[in-house]
């Protein structure tokens, strides 16, 4: 395991400290806890966006802290859910009269945990909502299953909803444009390696030298294809066939192409360059398009693509002011 | 037989002993179907535990219980924790009151247990969790005459049996009919509470 | 090799191709080259900033390109220094009459076709000036020798040297700022893993399982010490010192945290927090700190610190506005 | 013996030849004392220099040398680039107007290609650089009768020289000591282009 780290069991620990000394003009810690909220939290008046997860995913979440998008993160342990504790941390530190909203992936454990820190907010007065993202087209959606896993699409419910609370948005104002946000956004991965949570030491799977997987998840959950290494422009094909082939993105989109760690920034745009390609020969306007690192598997290589369908009030949200780090506009 | 706060914390020690023991196992159970932290999660959340209960004075089981709770949701995290955590509060509330515990009492509090985890992960037994222990260690603590052996029996094999079952909740649903052959963690950090308390009643009989 | 790419020998071409397809708005490539300009250049009766090298360093340094910091970035091959007709169309795209500004490291390869290329627009009569970067101390200084390579330091010249020209400096006013960043800048990285120059196929130098090593250059040139992976802690204390130890930092620092393509930003935070740790001992004030991908070396895993000691002129054109995507203030 | 045009374009073109064969080793030199592209730098610019002196007609050599020299300066990139390139022009340019170039004449222009390799690199023989090689290539041609056999011989011998020295200029000198017992690829591509001059120049002993 080659990594930069003190103790496996206290990397979490750590790596929120040195967040916090590199910005201490804009983050705070809720003391005791792996809450990171805004400086100024709570904003009095303002619905407040909390978000989290397992750590390993940096920038998210404690990257969509600031003005326009997160007012707190709440960070698990590596690759696991904060618990309700940590969540109602959170909730309490930002909420500032107006109702705080969850952003809350697709996985059992963030499910389980943000939902019973909404009924312990609750139960102290606390106006509560959520909503559930599910983008990623690589799971069947089943309501008999755990269904689809929440990836990269998450952050453009984080941008979009934190824009809607910025202008003022209510609660349940908030709730539906982030509701709006995921019925719009899909999404798809493919990982060349897998990545090792520090304590565990291991890998949790593999992936011989000249092999890929497509859809595979930000934890190393299974994807739908094991094979050889593809060309960038297959791997552009496949993530993006199959995003378009769930969902009518006839129209205008916004292009999210995310490295998952490991993955340099020349690879992604090689990746762009075709999926603007697709897209064009489908006849869809390309509105933004979002190169980067913006949901990471500790130092996985591969990527994940997300197509977010917008409309204007979809545009005009994604393109307000926005001062969280890992999403300026 | 009746079962006293130090049966209670007994039962927990010993299941802290084993899961810190099996810490390893657990998260290798984890790997091929998940994400790989179910020991390290488990172990990191009694750890918690056993620092909490040795520091308070306990009148009663169910505020050792409650505790085991709030530790447990406040130290575990993933899918485990809240399903843990809820399991132990809502056996602490069924047992409230009670300065010492009857089998039938216990069998209610493990009862409600069982409904508190199938409705906070709304799930059921044959999906290949935790659940799928817990269901037939209840069935075995209502139908007859429990005996530490055929607790310890009627665990395990349920756990062995998870590697039939085809996961439909949780992680390991990703892997589908993949998940086939391999034990639920989950199932497994279950067994081990079980054979502790399995080995707490031996002590006792 | 794992990598999601297309033709190897295509794929400078390919990233600038998926990088303006990603920025219509704010980008536009010079046609025919690997250069790429800001979308209104030339702005006229402004100091030119244009800056390059070896592509695989991304977002060094298209990454830099925006209102603020550069005018143009040249790319060359992957690792390779670009060509003085690259260079010389640069000059060429952003010169709005004031004259144009060259940020070189100083590699031989650079240097020399930027040299040139200097030459070259000067006998066109276009004004230009130039700075080398040398920040790595892991290189002995001589002057006999090709002297200290440069490496993420870089970055602060490209922001305060961008700052100067943006608020309307001279090109003799912007040489000297940048060479008081040259001046006034230290740096030292490690590696935990080498990286695989995509046309080549195979790495250029081999690290163990459990090897790092100290000093290493940003295409892998050898560095003072390679030994077994110590704590990140350790790592913070060999980088630190041996800066510290080349220069005088009492007063105030700026920190660069920069990671090299595969290490997750959790590391990165990491290492940073012992790093103020040791400011803090020092006595040395931390005026601000950037942590994350300035300049990488494709999929390499490790990190490099750069300080740069700060007074009330480089505060505030460090905190000058800018509209980078890889530096935003 | 005198050079004409067609015997510039044969040494391009043998050197070529040779250089694409070697790609994958002068990289593997690079490898150990540099960032390992030097394969891939020459390899790229002597195929397009082929390319655009196949479309080209030439009245007299130094025209031949001023497109090796222009193309090698916009395709190579690198240390390497430049130095070749200004190499070449330099050659070109002390030629000029010549249709057929003497043994002296051509002399004289290795000589300032020489020389505009060490003001450009700011450097000097002994410094394990292709120089390494130029040097007493020049050397060879100005002291005595220059054939194909001893010019090989010279070259070579140069080029497995550089394994003695430590270098202090280009990306070899990070390496310091750990340079020693490795071949320069600058001095290796460099042999390469003087194995092919002997080649011509046996073709018309
Ligand atoms: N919906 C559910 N209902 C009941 N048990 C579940 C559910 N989802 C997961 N589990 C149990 O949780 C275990 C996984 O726990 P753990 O690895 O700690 O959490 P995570 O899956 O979040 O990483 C599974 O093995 C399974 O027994
Ligand atoms: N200052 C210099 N003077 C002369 N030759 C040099 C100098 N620096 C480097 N070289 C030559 O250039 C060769 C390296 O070329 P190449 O690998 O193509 O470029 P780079 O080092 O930029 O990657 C070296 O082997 C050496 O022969
Ligand atoms: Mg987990
Ligand atoms: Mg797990
Ligand atoms: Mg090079
Ligand atoms: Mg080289």
């Amino acid at each position: 395991m080659k990594k930069i780290i003190n103790d496996p069991n206290q990397v979490v620990q750590d790596m929120i400290d040195g967040l916090i000394m590199a910005n201490p003009a804009t983050l705070k810690q809720v003391p005791e806890t792996f809450v990171v909220a805004r400086e100024d939290a709570p904003v009095q008046g303002k619905v407040a966006l909390v978000s989290g997860g397992g750590s390993g995913h940096e920038p998210a979440h404690a990257g969509y802290i600031g003005k326009g998008v997160l007012d707190a993160a709440v960070c698990g342990e590596v690759f696991t859910s904060p618990t309700p504790d940590q969540v109602l941390e959170a909730i309490r530190a930002v909420d500032g009269g107006a109702g705080v909203f969850l952003v809350i992936k697709n996985y059992t454990g963030d499910v389980l945990n943000f939902e019973m820190a909404q009924e312990l907010a609750e139960a102290e007065g606390i106006k509560v909502s959520h909503v559930i993202v599910n983008d990623d087209v690589a799971v069947e959606d089943s309501s008999f299953t755990t269904g689809r896993r929440g990836i990269a699409g998450t952050v453009f419910v984080h941008k979009i909803a934190g824009a809607k609370a910025e202008a003022g948005g209510s609660l349940e104002e908030v709730q539906a444009v982030a509701e709006k946000v995921v019925a719009n956004v899909r999404s798809m991965g493919m990982a060349l390696t897998p990545c090792i949570v520090p304590a565990a030491g291991t890998p949790s799977f593999e992936l011989e030298e000249d092999e890929m997987e497509i859809g595979m998840g930000i934890h190393g959950e299974p994807g739908i294809n094991r094979g050889s290494i593809t060309s960038a422009d297959e791997i552009a094909i496949a993530l993006t066939d199959k995003i378009l082939a769930d969902y009518d993105f006839s129209g205008e989109v916004a292009v999210l192409v995310n490295g998952l760690g490991a993955t340099p920034a020349m690879e992604l745009y090689i990746l762009n360059k075709k999926i603007h390609q697709i897209l064009e020969e489908q006849g869809i306007n390309v509105y933004k398009t979002f190169v980067g690192e913006y949901m990471t598997s500790l130092e996985m290589a591969g990527c994940s693509v997300s197509l977010l369908k917008v409309d204007d009030e979809l545009k005009e949200l994604l393109d307000a002011a926005s001062e969280a780090p890992a999403f300026r506009i | 037989m009746e079962l006293n706060v130090n049966d209670f914390m007994r039962w927990i020690e010993l299941t802290n002993e084993t899961i810190q023991q099996q810490k390893n196992y657990l998260t290798s159970l984890d790997q091929p179907i998940g994400d790989g932290d179910h020991g390290i999660n488990m172990a990191r959340g009694l750890q918690e535990v056993m620092n909490k209960l040795q520091t308070n004075e306990y009148q009663e089981p169910s505020e050792v219980l409650k505790n085991v709770s709030m530790t447990l949701l406040s130290k575990v995290g993933g899918a485990s924790g809240p399903l843990y955590g809820t399991a132990f509060l809502k056996m602490s509330m069924a047992i409230k009151g009670l300065n010492s515990v009857s089998m039938e009492d216990f069998t209610k509090g493990l009862q409600v247990a069982l409904d508190g985890i199938k409705q906070r992960g709304k799930s059921n037994a044959g999906e290949k969790t935790l659940i799928d222990v817990w269901s037939p260690v209840v069935e075995h603590f209502s139908n007859q005459d429990v005996t530490s052996d055929r607790l310890m029996e009627t665990a395990k094999r349920a756990m062995e049996e998870t590697t039939n079952t085809i996961a439909t909740k949780g992680r390991a649903a990703y892997f589908k009919e993949k998940s086939l052959g391999h034990i639920d963690p989950g199932s497994a950090s279950s067994f081990y509470m079980f054979e502790a308390l399995a080995k707490v009643l031996k002590e006792k009989e």
